[in-house]
């Protein structure tokens, strides 16, 4: 099971912040995305992190990750 | 090496002088460099009254502690103290400081600032505004 | 925009909230970029007991107005706070601090660290220190 | 009348921080420090200042003013 977590403007967009799926074939984020939101391209700009550790799209995901969608950051 | 993530009001010239007290290089360091951030009630031409500052708690530790490593190769840094807030804040209260300590100047101005700049960049921080007018927005990060 | 000569023992955080508290632009700085500088116990591979900090009384005020009038023309800064100490001075007690409040962090960090420079080369301040050996020394400005 | 100032370890070469001398000839700086210290060279890496502002060897000096002479600066 994979543990997707959505911050932010994101978060709003997508209605929850966490949500959790489980997977039978290999992944990468962008098609874990896919598969979690059928229904909503992947906004421009989104970061992405995999075991809270920045990644790139193309990124593969296994279960037991922690994946997280995220606009730019701000801080500071 | 100390990173805190605060979910109320902090005082940062107390948190920095209570830390300073306890380190264990009294009378080795000769610079300290400073920054804090406060927040304005004005961004971007707009009159603010609150903001709220959402974290993703874990990464945000994990991602500071990275950057002090990077740091530490770069610079010659006896401590440092990260202390950022979360949660909603209101104008003219701190937001975050960033304290370096090292023997001289050099290293203690160019540490504070790299470790601010990869904050900004890299630790996974967002603002929500409430504007004068009640209006809410999130903040993007060219607006600084 | 104030400049502070103490011939005695000074706290800096105190000197700087005091300082912010009175300012009249609460809620218009995001950014506080602050130098201290602390007295170490050695200094060029020798213990130092003691230090005594000369100065030109009067030309270190109208050169240090000098340096924050240059910085002023510069970056962008709502104001700024330098205190520093002359007489005797003893190990990990501060010798001076520069404060820079600012709406963004670039100018803070940048005009604090110019202020700094100029400061040290041009400020009319010597130190006198006193090794632990009892042997007095004149430091020269390589060893920063 | 011209005040003459010495700091830090060139006040201690001289022996004392203060002299007053009246020039009744145009003077620099330099020249003005051999009419104060006619046996003494003045020493390499010296710093002067007239009237608290940094000048150089050759500014003229005149009644009234502050001449300051230093080693290099080492505050902060």
């Amino acid at each position: 099971m994979i543990t997707l977590r959505y911050f932010a403007s994101l978060r709003e967009t997508i209605g929850h912040s966490v949500a959790q799926i489980n997977i039978f074939e290999p992944h990468t984020v962008l098609s874990l995305w896919r598969l979690a939101n059928p229904t909503l391209a992947l906004p421009e700009n989104i970061l992405t992190a995999v075991n809270m550790d920045y990644v790139s799209l193309t990124h593969p995901v296994k279960n037991g990750d922690e994946v997280a969608f995220f606009p730019p950051v701000t801080g500071g | 090496m100390t990173v805190k993530i605060c979910d109320s009001a902090f005082e940062p010239f107390i948190e920095i002088e209570k830390f300073q007290h306890g380190l264990a290089l009294q009378g080795k360091f000769g610079a300290t460099s400073i920054f804090i951030g406060t927040m304005r009630d004005f961004n971007n031409g707009d009159d603010v009254q609150a903001m709220t500052l959402e974290h993703y708690d874990g990464m945000t530790q994990k991602q500071l502690a990275k950057i002090i490593v990077s740091a530490k190769t770069q610079w010659r840094i006896l401590d440092c103290l990260i202390v950022h807030r979360v949660g909603e804040i209101f104008p003219n209260e701190p937001i975050m400081l960033i304290s370096v300590w090292s023997a001289h100047r050099g290293d203690a101005f160019e540490a504070c600032r790299y470790l601010m700049e990869e904050l900004k960049a890299n630790a996974p921080f967002w603002k929500l505004e409430t504007l004068a007018t009640n209006k809410t927005r999130w903040v993007s990060n060219s607006s600084f």
